[in-house]
């Protein structure tokens, strides 16, 4: 049995604003896929629905100093960091104002300012990157912790079982958290994956693990917690898997034929957001409060777009800038 | 003669060469249950099965390497990379196993092995996504490498992959896949290392492969209209390198520009026009220009991405650059 | 307690048979590497002295129709193999009657009419093109299986994980048979591997394993035998651990600053051969039956030797041919 | 001056930067306590300990990776590969991470990271630790390389590249270690991206990089023998690449020859050639001719393996056509 908000440490007002951020994560994507469709936004776009509270449990414990860095899917765990919604809707409209001045597009949000170290469109390009960044935490003994956040493809890389190997060797500061979503693209897990449980992997290399409903977000939140302190403890780092799913295709060009409706409908009845809610009410929480907050992100979300179309975008000689430092 | 596009072309193509030959089977990441990530085996798992058609995990060493094995064995493998970009992370497996084995063996070990993947840029898919890197695959002693242009040449070339006995790396581009084209009915096929003139013109030789041809015949009917009158070359394979083709045409033409999408310096492009030069010096009126790629990441957004990637108008202006 | 040899039915002369092999290995690298001292064979020469228990108690084991690939450490593998060691030593002088026409040397020795697909140079490439030749054999439903020998240093490196997961989702006959003698190069197994056990790798995956005590040619030979029924029997993957030590450096360039003498001498007291030996003679063996043999492989390495050196290198014409296959 | 051994003149520098600048640190495969495959790192690990010096497990990706994300975290990591043939293995890190990062960003993440490793060929290590790569790195926006020829460049360079902000690429040889030459005791750098005349002369250019600098010093000897006056100019960095210097020569002697290790097909070569024809056809008496790698995988034997790599006869008779 999970514990009350209370025994959780979590006061109300604080729980309300995770609820809100996985609003907030959905109401965007959702923008998002109809700017998408008025080709708004171009290239690929992956939508993280069905998977927020994965990233709004996990993410907002960390620290303002820490890291993170994450695949293509990456708006969910961009919006729990706190980044901007206009800078990221801006981002996907390929505008000057977006967080990478519109040259790195829906795959690739960076934020140094917030640690957010990126999305990375490679499958598995992001682990070795997070290797680094931890080690450069330990090398300087900051303090920093870096999340690593991957998907259940990504584990069959050869760049995961080197990352894992290193962090470990070393005793890195990593939370590597799995989004395991049951499909890579189109290729169910039991496809891809030979073992029965990916944790077992962290096991090889004596990294402890846990695996978590990722619907539920305090069980996310709860366990992302100790995955987080131990590995800033010092003794190296943490595996966590979230089981997941994601509502949508895997980018909007997807034609979903290798997954039934069933499946979909037995998830859906576990949308996290859903799942939040029904807590919170148990809270006391009443329509009012969650109203309040859908209007608020409705227009943060409205404020996003305008912002997006209104922005300039660079002039073409900036296809010519941040290329090399100086 | 009937009409196709270029997936079509390629998707009958891999049809035929399951039905005709059971040593040949198609591997790569999403070609089965979800049809290919850009539709090209689409319908082919339901007809062949799993055995002949098998999705993989997302691992792009094995999935090279064991198309290796699988040809040193002598199976006629067909590994989908999806993206010239993601061989990066087999690019081991394919320079120095693939394309060595024979040499390293004395000649043993010949490797019948296709490497089907897109190349190229023009969908915003950033950095990562949009790179031109077959160049560098042609530079390489032991593999092949063809580039199609065309619905007919996608289905001749890829014909005489299957038809040979090393490896070829087949590059095909994400823009063309709708284009339709002439296939004849009957059997061809477009032999490996031959390039192809896909405009005849007397004033200027245009060379030019893959999405690139079609820039360069844009180009050209925009000169024609200003009575200049270009001949456009299709490289159509970068390895074994067609130069006579290019040659000839030069000595015709006295004039040459060079056409490729991917970064400039180090470009394959580099190659043919030093290529020209050394071989038909005294026929050139003036250097060989090149047009090529901007020499950036390919960022996303749009009018960015396609100020970096050559228009017609790129080459129309080097054309007339060299009157 | 091992078992007796009638117990694992090696009659007397199969298992004199076995220590020849064993002292072939031995003598013959001997003089490769006193060739090497006199400029004879050029490049990497990697020596397998101390670990012929490995190659000589698993390879034996195998059918005429099965594949071998393994590293660059190569010689025991192919001797215990069987290929002709007059064109293994030609191939380590350069020649033309070598394997490979003296175009591979000794890191890529081949011999496809003994399923020996190579000798390869690059740490863990011949990993993927084993699991590529079982992928055949399945395919082909030829019965063939796959041995794949490498090295602790390449259980580091990310194809071993692509490697081992295809072959355990796809079922497919191959023996991994890791070498572990405890260094990569210079590295000792415990600085660049975090895990306990490089065995718990197959665990995760599904894969039965065993280790085993490398010096012990009978032990080897036994837990082969299971490993590859296991594989041949189409159930899947077995991953084999033979625990073992080189004696020599990693190659003929190494310092060997890196371990000491006790920790040599520990291992050396151990040596496969001098193991073997005594258990062959607890059977009733005399020092005649080991002198005799002793006295065929010296002829055998010396005519090597005298047909490598007068055999031909190839012209140089022969830089251009076999780049393609017609 | 005092003399020096390129190993040392390498070392020396990056003890230096060890020294002076806390950020800096080494990692790689086997350059502590076995002292590196070329003896390069020898004695850091001692003077500097197990912080500074680390040795990884062999797994190329996550050591090129774990490179660039310490590089973004603010550190100044020196990643040695051994040899660029296992670069193939953390190529994508390289190509896709190191070099794009701070341009996918928008101009956030700088990446100051230098990898080390080995090019070319002629120990008999065969096809697949024979292989000259570097002109493949030195097509990618973002990247630098550099492929200093002797003691006193690889000295400047590398300290060059310890105050520069971006990934660059630091190619040695293997063949050049053992070379002594000069190293002034006193502070200097060689900017990347500046060529450098290694030998002046009137009749011709000769151009070259790496090791090959010393074979076309070797040829312009053995010219001036037959009262043939050759320059030779060092390319030193081959992105960016300093085509100035290079036209300048060309401007006098009116003739050129480039030469180069690699295969011949799409070598970096290639784009010298073009760029020369490009920026001085009219000064140009004849075609810019290339002397290259032959194209085959590296055999082991010793005789075959000399056959394959340029020699200064090599030179000298292309030199000698063009007159
Ligand atoms: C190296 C590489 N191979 C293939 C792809 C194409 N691709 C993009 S996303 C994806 C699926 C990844 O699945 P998973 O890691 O489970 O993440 P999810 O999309 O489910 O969140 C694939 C195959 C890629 N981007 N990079
Ligand atoms: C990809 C790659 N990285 C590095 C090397 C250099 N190298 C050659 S052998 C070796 C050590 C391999 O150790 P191990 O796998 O334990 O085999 P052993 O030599 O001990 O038999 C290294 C690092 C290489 N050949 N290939
Ligand atoms: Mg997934
Ligand atoms: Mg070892």
């Amino acid at each position: 049995m999970a514990m009350t908000l209370k025994e959780m440490t979590l006061e109300v007002p604080a729980a309300l604003d995770l609820y809100r951020r996985m609003v907030l994560i959905r109401r965007f994507e959702e923008k998002a896929a109809e700017m998408y469709g008025r080709a708004k936004i171009g290239g690929f776009l992956h939508l993280y629905i069905g998977e927020e509270a994965v990233a709004a449990g996990a993410i907002p414990l960390l620290e303002d100093r820490d890291y993170i860095v994450t695949h293509y899917r990456d708006h969910g765990h961009a919006i729990a960091r706190g980044l901007d919604t206009n800078r990221l809707m801006a981002e996907l409209f390929g505008k000057a104002t977006g967080t990478s001045r519109g040259k790195g597009g829906s795959m690739h949000i960076f934020d140094v300012t917030k640690g957010f170290l990126g999305g990375y469109a490679i499958v598995g390009a992001m682990m070795p990157i997070a290797v680094g960044l931890a080690q450069a935490s330990r090398y300087l003994d900051d303090g920093r912790v870096c999340v690593c956040i991957f998907g259940d493809g990504a584990v069959n890389e050869g760049e995961f079982h080197e990352s894992l190997n290193l962090a470990a060797l070393w005793k890195l500061p990593v939370v590597f958290l799995l989004e395991n979503n049951g499909f890579g693209m189109g290729t169910r897990v039991e496809r891809a994956h030979a073992g029965l449980d990916m944790a077992h992997l962290a096991d090889a290399f004596c990294i402890p693990s846990e695996q978590v409903d990722g619907m539920d977000l305090l069980a996310v939140r709860e366990a992302a917690g100790r995955a987080i302190d131990h590995a800033r403890s010092g003794e190296g780092p943490f595996f966590l898997e979230a089981l997941t799913y994601r509502f949508r295709g895997h980018s909007m060009a997807d034609p979903m034929q290798y997954r039934d409706k069933e499946e979909e409908e037995h998830w859906r009845r576990r949308d996290p957001i859903l799942l939040f809610r029904q807590r919170l009410e148990l809270e006391g929480l009443t329509e009012e409060a969650f109203d309040e907050i859908d209007r608020g992100v409705d227009q943060e979300v409205e404020e996003a777009v305008r912002y997006a179309e209104e922005s300039p975008a660079l002039p073409v000689e900036g296809l010519f800038e941040d290329i090399y430092e100086e | 003669m009937r009409e196709m596009t270029y997936r079509d072309a390629i998707r009958e193509t891999l049809r035929d060469a399951l039905r005709q030959d059971e040593r040949v089977f198609l591997m790569g990441e999403d070609i089965g249950a979800y049809g290919g990530a850009y539709a090209v085996t689409k319908g082919l798992l339901d007809e062949f099965g799993e055995r002949r058609v098998k999705d993989t995990p997302i691992a792009e060493s094995v999935l090279a390497g064991a198309g290796v094995g699988a040809a040193a064995a002598g199976l006629r493998p067909v590994v989908e990379m999806m993206s010239i970009n993601f061989t990066l992370l087999a690019s081991d497996q394919i320079i120095n196993n693939a394309a060595k084995l024979l040499y390293m063996s004395g000649g043993q070990i010949p490797v019948p092995l296709i490497i089907r993947m897109v190349s190229g840029g023009g969908s915003q898919l950033a950095a990562t996504h949009s790179q031109s890197l077959e160049g560098w695959y042609a530079q390489v002693p032991g593999l092949k490498v063809v580039t199609p242009a065309t619905p007919y040449d996608a289905r001749g070339l890829l014909k005489s992959a299957f038809k040979d006995n090393n490896p070829v790396m087949f590059i095909e581009h994400s823009l063309l896949y709708g284009l339709t084209g002439p296939v004849p009915e009957e059997d061809y096929t477009v032999p490996i290392g031959s390039a192809d003139i896909k405009r005849e013109g007397k004033d200027v030789t245009i060379i030019a492969y893959l999405r690139m041809v079609h820039v360069a015949l844009e180009a050209a009917e925009a000169l024609a209209g200003d009575g200049i009158d270009a001949e456009v070359v299709d490289l159509r394979s970068l390895r074994p390198l067609d130069m006579d083709t290019v040659v000839q045409s030069v000595r015709r033409t006295h004039k040459a520009v060079m056409v490729e999408e991917g970064w400039k310096t180090g470009g394959f492009g580099a190659e043919v026009a030093s290529g020209i030069m050394s071989q038909a010096f005294d026929d050139l009126d003036g250097p060989v220009e090149r047009v090529a790629g901007k020499e950036v990441p390919m960022p996303y957004n749009r009018e960015l991405e396609q100020a970096a990637i050559p228009t017609y108008l790129d080459v129309v202006q080097t054309v007339k650059s060299l009157l």
